[in-house]
């Protein structure tokens, strides 16, 4: 499983302030000293990672009690997916399958975008993932294919889950689902409302969450939070959200 | 002027047959400030009954156990904004309440408290009732339409269509109590007084009168009155949850006390007339098998008893307040307030008042027990759906009351009819 | 029994009956003419108690206001009129039916003038202590001599029910 | 006017003045600032899209016509009501028949489905 | 002030006459024109009434047929309105002119 | 019944307001109804029975509902972005104020699924305690649900007394953690907080004086007639429609389908309790009642067993004091009492989520709304948005 | 069998049984209205409320140690701590603390984060206010503890 698909480049890795519990040492007091902006907004315009303001203050004093009770290192790895699915997956469209994997036990296909919508419906027809429990997205603004759209399914009769997957890029339009299961109708407006994902065929693409005329999309990584409070809360509301 | 006053109270008539304008008007003058207590006192009993069963305590703040809490809310209401909408219809918005409190109060005209206590005595009481009731849906109708909303629309269209629903059941429920006033002298009465008399004379409540019939006619417009006043289970078209408030979401302030009185009133109004009805008006319980002077001395006393079991209740309560600096005036008001009812209950032992007093204690206690179970229902039943309600109202008490006026009058003509199948087979 | 204020009650109630039946006409919107109505229907219940004659006055307040008005209230708040009050009130011929009405009502106060010896000016007053079993001759009245046209109104009520319930409905 | 029903008036007259009295009085001491937004109708907290003044159903005017002419019914009973004893066997006779050509025009609108609400 | 007499009563039944049959001639909506159909009814049953005063029950009796026919009248006149504004839209005197629709 | 629906078929569309026909785009072409007769009723979102701030318009022909459309996103607070801009451990307690009645649930969802990303497991005793809570969690969910949705269909009692006996859960969750509603119970790893002296009592104590009170709520309104009335054959959903629309929960066990997180992929030590699945027949608002009645039995019974088994040991397995999972994604989900509660979380390795995804029951059960309501009356509206037993916090997010 | 249902539905059965419950809990014992200011609630030891900065009560120091473990376990970053070192005692002592309760959901995260139990979530939950600049707490208020406001007319 290569890494660009699981997150974007490694960027600074960063701390929160973890809770010690109570009853541990006094942690030294120098290295909490220089932290002066304590209320740092985490919603700042936040693209790859934003400035984290414990990162440099707690990064001596981490590995020290962190690193020991972590026994791995790496975590688990993505294994490949042996099972008949998946093999007459591989076997009737190729490369089409990018991966077939399971990861902590959960199972996910990456398929390319183009036997999506084949995939889904021969998911729910042949293969017995009647419920789609969920659609979502994820975005990698660094990747050249920005998206990761996310299709879990589950199948009564079989009692297991699967994840399916695919990239597109920004701008790209997906088939709806909401002709293969009912709840994607509300779930594609989500992530389209969220991220800006069209739909093909979508019978009623709009904003679900979000009022109408609001603009950009909040959970792409690079939405300015702060440049969206001040041209739309204050203007139409008329109150200083104290962002 | 002593005349005036003596010569009525001797003349053993209503003030509207003595033909008195100035007793008419004290009485009814007395009458509105009657129902306005009662409609006050009904709203703290509501509210602390209704309390109760859900297991709370009910306003118990402003003036002990909340009592003065209804004349706090009343207050407040009149000094409130009150906010006529921009597009509503300024003159039927205006107006509409005004109706709805005319009518519910005009019905009392004829509700006999005892039997020289009415206003007047009209020779069709219980079809004067019924049609001051039936233009209070009038005054729903213009208070929906006048607002020029969507929930208030639809509220009064259900509440009126309800209403006229119910009305139907009602009337022939009505009729089958008045067919039972002709069955002694031949001749009935529409008369609400004539129709107690008529009870009086039969020695029997028309609620008992050929035992099932008169009873399932009473169960019909038992009902049918719950659906007419627009309260639980049928209070549909103030379904909180589903039209917010009805007919009179628009209205704010003194209007909208206006229905709430009007709503009370209507209440004590139908009950009144199930009470003349069917449970013998001001009539004593067990008039026939507890007769006789020393029975009628004894049941003489029971008004004052009451009073002084609820004086007593008070002074307990009042013994057993908190004894916090906080409660200290509430345990006065409690203190006085028994006292007072006390005092009330001395007077009722006077023999002149107590004579007149009963007749007014017995009634409003039949009346007190029919509010009770208004509140009762409130606690404890789901709301029809208006289909449902219109199905009961029309798919069953409708057949229902026509069987009962039908089965009611041939055994009213039995002996005919039993002389007249005779003859038919012979 | 005995009347009280006849004068006063009579010309109050009937101002309250010729105002608002003017009303009637002239209101633009339905629902006020409506309004309008149950005033002069009521003062026309008044009118009949003051003429000895409670349970007509009684069935006037039931029937009428309570229910036929109602019916109309119904009518025009189901189907939307908005359009219609923005409209022209009159038709084209309002002032030949204005003149020709009051050429009828002239018509009437003549022959009402002609015919004024036909009664007596007072009315019977041996009536009056009838009207305390006013229902009930009414119902002798109604079930012995009015007999059949007492059944035929059931008929007419029945014709009513069809009639209404198929307009409404259209298929049935 | 009859003595007996002047009351009515009075009564009239008297829940009038409770109701319009009140109003009128305390007109004077109500604070009044009305402005846009509290004087908009009520329609669950967002601006009214359309006139409430709209089509309802037709059904309402149907219940209304069926209450009119069983009300012209029950008013045809109280007079019998109050003289049936004298009436006897012939105005029974006479009610049933009636009754009778009403109940088979309600069974004609029950079996139409007139009375069914949806 | 006179004594109150019947011609008093018809001088304000024939006012009544008059007022709704100007309504019926001259309104154009329906719904009005029914209501002074009301008016006029109402004006003859005050009429009967006022001379039931002189001759007995009979006036009184007719009165309350009269009310039973305006009843049904209104019920079905008001059933062809509603049959007829679902197809036209209108209630206006002026455009109901065809004999089918 | 279908003479009134064929009624109006010659009729005129009518001229519905400005902006309306793009809220509603529902079944204008159904030529049963009229559109004269139409008429657009906004319900919400300041209505009292739409439960917080759902908005739904209806789009009515009398009092019969041809068409609903639900404007959500009035308490939309942008869960899924915080949760990406805070620790593992920092967003936890905002899980709580998703679904504010079943905060435990939330709280019990998301540290499952973290613990999953850090393939750690909590030691025995903290699941056990873990159930014992959300199992308290979910009575008193179904408590609020039945509280609010007899009060939608008239019955004001009832609110009152499940209330009295919500009090005593909450009683518990505050003794045991410090708060009644947003619990922030348990920690990724296990449980902070140790059971309290009498924990186990106060468990037993409620679950001995609830199941009475359970026969009272029962005796109020089980065989009321108008209470069956109001239900029985009220936005009917099948089996085949719950699982199109993704309906998870006790709305899609009503409808006949037995399925239960908790059977079915059994997370915690849910294995090791002996329970029932309610399940009923046809899927109607009555059966959904009935269902979570007997959901709150199997519910004390699960806690009975659970707090006489209760062992002895840790509450919290080691895991790091700055939580850094590895880098990878996992969908956790369990059973909540409004359904299928979902985590999606994507690590990047760093101490934040890179991507924190809910999969909200109430929001995909929401969407059933209109197919449920379509043909009924306004009144059951408001009963199939009780029977739904949403949470608005929930489908906002 | 079929009389028993039929007869129980004419003699409204299932409704007199709804009556009963209501009917019976009409007692006034059975009311569980808390007279709130007259009656305080019980409120348990684990209770999280109005925040505190202890002090060592022999000496009157602050127990903070301005470590700023609470400020950087605050999800929501209400925390602020500046702190100096004491020349005399070489110890860290806080010299501005502001706690912003009104941005506080009462995690308890900030306590537990604590190293030298310094703050704490008592059980004091009444911290309503007449303005939201006396929200913002700072080390003062947060040592001795938020003074309930009276209501005043």
């Amino acid at each position: 499983m290569p890494e660009e698909t699981k997150g974007p480049s490694p960027a600074s890795p960063q701390q929160g302030g973890e809770k010690p519990p109570a009853p541990t040492p006094p942690v030294p007091a120098e290295t909490a000293a220089p932290q002066a902006v304590a209320a740092p907004q985490p919603e700042t315009p936040a693209a790859a990672k934003p400035a984290e303001p414990a990162k440099p203050a707690e990064k001596p004093a981490v590995p020290a009690t962190a690193a020991k009770p972590a026994p791995k290192p790496e975590g688990p790895k993505p294994e490949p997916w042996e099972s008949d699915l998946a093999a007459s997956l591989r076997s009737q469209y190729g490369t089409g399958i990018r991966e077939a994997c399971t990861y902590v036990g959960q199972k996910y296909l990456v398929v390319d975008k183009s036997i999506l919508y084949e995939i889904l419906l021969r998911m729910r027809d042949d293969e017995g993932f009647d419920y789609c429990v969920d659609i979502t997205a994820v975005h990698y603004p660094k990747r050249d294919e920005q998206f990761d759209m996310v299709y879990v399914l589950y199948s009564f009769p079989k009692n297991e889950r699967v994840r399916i997957k695919t990239q597109i890029k920004d701008g790209d339009t997906v088939r709806t689902a909401s002709g293969i299961w009912e709840t994607a109708n509300w779930l594609e407006r989500e992530v389209y409302d969220m991220f800006g994902i069209s739909f093909d065929g979508h019978p009623d693409l709009k904003r679900i969450l979000l009022p109408e005329g609001w603009k950009g999309y909040p959970l792409r990584k690079d939405y300015p939070i702060l440049q969206q409070d001040q041209e739309w809360v204050q203007i139409n509301l008329g109150i200083e959200s104290g962002q | 002027m002593l005349d005036a006053i003596t010569g009525y109270l001797n003349s053993g008539t209503t003030p509207g047959e003595y033909g008195s304008i100035f007793w008419a008007t004290i009485y009814i003058l007395v009458i509105t400030i009657g129902i306005s207590l009662a409609v006050i006192a009904m709203n703290w009993l509501e509210r602390k009954i209704l309390a109760h069963m859900q297991i709370r305590l009910g306003p118990m703040r402003v003036g002990p156990h909340g009592l003065l809490q209804p004349f706090a809310d009343a207050l407040k209401l009149l000094i409130k904004e009150d906010i006529i909408p921009e597009e509503a219809d300024k003159l039927v918005f205006w107006s509409a309440p005004v109706v709805v409190t005319m009518t519910a109060f005009t019905t009392f005209l004829v509700v006999p408290f005892g039997r020289t206590h009415a206003v007047t005595d009209m020779n069709i009481g219980v079809l004067f009732m019924l049609g001051i009731s039936s233009l209070g849906v009038l005054g729903i109708i213009m208070a929906g339409w006048s607002s020029n909303s969507h929930y208030p629309l639809m509220g009064s269209l259900r509440s009126s269509a309800q209403m006229v629903s119910y009305e139907i059941a009602m009337g022939l429920a009505i009729v089958s109590a008045v067919l039972m006033t002709s069955l002694q002298t031949g001749t009935g009465t529409l008369s609400m007084i004539g129709i107690v008399e008529a009870q009086n004379a039969q020695q029997t409540w028309f609620i008992f009168k050929f035992f099932p019939l008169g009873f399932i006619a009473f169960g019909v417009f038992a009902i049918a009155m719950v659906a007419e006043t627009n309260r639980a289970p049928f209070d549909l078209p103030e379904a909180e949850s589903e039209l917010v408030a009805g007919f009179h979401t628009e209205y704010s302030g003194f209007r909208w006390s206006l229905f709430f009185l009007a709503e009370y009133a209507a209440m004590l109004a139908v009950s009144s007339i199930a009470v003349t009805l069917w449970l013998g008006g001001w009539m004593r319980p067990f008039p026939n098998f507890l007769s006789g002077p020393a029975w009628e001395t004894a049941f003489s006393f029971i008004p004052a008893l009451a009073l002084f079991v609820l004086a007593g209740m008070c002074l307990l309560g009042t013994v057993r307040m908190p004894k916090i600096p906080q409660m200290r005036v509430q345990t006065v008001g409690l203190g006085i307030f028994g006292t007072l009812l006390g005092l009330v209950g001395l007077v009722l032992l006077v023999p002149a008042v107590r004579e007149r007093v009963q007749d007014i204690f017995w009634f409003v206690t039949k009346v007190a027990f029919f509010m009770y179970l208004y509140i009762w229902y409130r606690g404890t039943f789901p709301r029809y759906r208006f289909d449902q309600l219109m199905k009961v109202g029309w798919k069953v008490l409708l057949p229902i009351g026509l069987a009962v006026l039908i089965a009611t009058a041939m055994v009213g003509l039995y002996p005919e009819l039993a002389a007249a199948v005779v003859g038919v087979v012979q | 029994m005995t009347p009280v204020a006849t004068t006063f009650f009579f010309y109050f109630l009937a101002f309250m009956a010729i105002v608002s039946a003017i009303a009637v006409i002239t209101r633009r919107n339905p629902v006020h003419a409506a309004l309008s109505l149950i005033v002069t229907l009521l003062s026309l219940a008044g009118f009949y108690l003051m003429l000895y004659a409670p349970f007509v006055a009684a069935v006037q307040i039931v029937l009428y206001a309570g229910g036929i008005v109602v019916l109309f209230l119904f009518v025009i708040m189901l189907i939307n009129l908005e359009q219609n009050i923005r409209e022209y009130q009159f038709n084209k011929q309002w002032i030949v039916g204005t003149l020709a009405a009051m050429a009828l009502g002239g018509l009437l106060l003549f022959v009402f003038r002609q015919g004024r010896d036909a009664f007596p000016p007072v009315f019977y007053q041996g009536f009056r202590t009838l009207e305390g079993y006013n229902t009930q001759q009414i119902g002798i009245a109604l079930y012995g001599q009015y007999m059949f046209p007492f059944e035929i109104a059931s008929l007419l009520l029945l014709v009513a029910i069809v009639g209404a319930v198929v307009m409404a409905k259209k298929r049935i | 006017m009859p003595q007996n029903y002047v009351p009515i008036f009075i009564f009239a007259f008297v829940a009038f003045l409770v109701a319009a009295g009140t109003l009128a009085i305390f007109y004077l001491i109500r604070p009044k600032n009305p402005f846009k937004t509290k004087l908009m109708p009520y329609e669950c907290g967002i601006t009214p899209f359309d006139s409430a003044r709209g089509r309802y159903t037709i059904r309402f005017y149907i219940v209304a016509i069926l209450f009119v002419v069983f009300d012209v019914e029950t008013i045809f009973l109280f007079p019998w009501a109050v003289q049936f004893k004298l009436l006897g066997l012939f105005g029974l006779l006479e009610m049933m028949i009636f009754l009778g050509i009403l109940i088979v025009g309600y069974i004609w609108i029950w079996k139409k489905g007139a009375l069914e609400w949806v | 002030m006179t004594e109150i007499t019947t011609m008093h009563y018809l001088i304000v039944a024939a006012a009544l006459f008059m007022i709704g049959t100007i309504g019926v001639l001259a309104r154009r909506n329906v719904i009005i024109i029914l209501m002074s159909i009301e008016l006029i009814l109402n004006a003859v049953n005050l009429n009967l009434v006022a001379f039931s005063r002189l001759y007995g029950l009979h006036g009184q009796v007719f009165a309350i047929f009269v009310i039973t026919d305006a009843a049904a009248e209104a019920a079905v006149g008001l059933g062809i309105i509603i049959a007829f504004f679902r197809n036209k839209e209108t209630v206006n005197v002026d455009e109901i002119d065809l004999l089918k629709w | 019944m279908s003479d009134f629906e064929t009624d109006y078929r010659h009729a005129k569309p009518g001229q519905s307001g400005p902006g309306v026909t793009d809220y509603l785009d529902l079944d204008t072409k159904d030529e049963t109804f009229l559109d004269a007769t139409e008429l657009v009723l906004n319900m919400g979102p300041q209505h009292p029975s739409t439960h917080g701030v759902l908005r739904v318009i209806l789009k009515l022909d009398g009092e019969k509902v041809l068409g609903t459309e639900c404007i959500i996103g009035y308490l939309h607070r942008g869960v899924e972005k915080i949760g990406e801009h805070r620790t593992y451990a920092m967003f936890n307690p905002y899980v709580d104020r998703m679904d504010y009645v079943a905060s435990v649930s939330n709280g019990l969802g998301y540290c499952e699924a973290v613990e999953k990303l850090l393939s750690v497991e909590a030691p025995p005793r903290a699941q056990y305690l873990r159930v014992i809570l959300t199992e308290l969690c979910r009575i008193s969910s179904h408590q609020v649900w039945l509280g609010t949705h007899a009060l939608d269909i008239g019955a004001l009692t009832p609110l009152f007394y499940c209330f009295r006996d919500r009090e005593e859960i909450l009683k518990i969750f505050e003794k045991y953690c410090g708060a009644r509603l947003t619990t922030h119970a348990f920690r990724i790893g296990g449980c902070l907080y140790e059971a309290y002296d009498g924990f186990e009592q106060d468990c037993k104590k409620f679950c001995d004086a609830f199941l009475p009170k359970l026969d009272e709520y029962e005796e109020l309104l089980t065989t009321n007639r108008i209470w069956v009335r109001r239900t029985k054959g009220v936005g009917i959903l099948n089996p085949e429609d719950c699982i199109a629309l993704g309906v998870t929960g006790p709305v899609l066990r009503a409808s006949g389908v037995k399925w239960d997180l908790r059977k079915a992929q059994p997370y915690e030590s849910y294995k090791d309790f002996d329970f029932e699945i309610p399940t009923g027949l046809n899927g109607d608002t009555y059966d959904r009642y009935l269902v979570r009645i007997e959901e709150m039995r199997q519910s004390v019974r699960i806690i009975r067993q659970a707090v006489d088994g209760l062992p002895t040991g840790p509450i919290i397995a080691k895991v790091p004091k700055v939580i850094k999972p590895p880098v990878g994604e996992v969908y956790h989900s369990i059973e909540a009492p409004k359904g299928e509660l979902g985590y999606f979380i994507v690590s990047d390795g760093s101490t934040q989520p890179y991507r924190m995804r809910v999969r909200p029951p109430s929001f995909v059960n929401l969407q059933a709304l209109d197919k449920m309501v379509r043909g009924l009356l306004v009144a059951d509206v408001v009963a199939v948005i009780g029977t739904l037993d949403i949470v608005l916090g929930e489908v906002d997010r | 069998m079929s009389l028993k249902p039929l007869l129980r539905k004419m003699f409204l059965v299932d409704l007199i049984k709804g009556l009963k419950v209501t009917f019976n809990y009409q007692a006034p014992s059975e009311a569980i209205t808390e007279q709130y200011p007259l009656e305080r609630p019980v409120i348990f030891e684990r209770f999280r409320g109005q925040p505190r900065l202890s002090v060592n009560p022999d000496t009157g120091e602050s127990l903070c140690i301005v470590c700023n473990l609470c400020a950087l376990a605050c999800p929501e970053q209400l925390i602020v701590v500046k702190g100096e070192r004491n020349p005399v005692t070489r110890r860290k002592e806080p010299v501005a603390w502001t706690y912003d309760l009104s941005r506080c959901m009462f995690c308890g995260l900030c306590a537990e984060a604590c190293s030298t139990d310094a703050l704490e979530l008592t059980q004091d939950y009444e911290m309503a206010l007449y303005s939201r600049e006396g929200m913002v707490l700072d080390q003062a208020a947060l040592e001795r503890g938020q003074e309930p406001t009276r209501y005043e007319k």
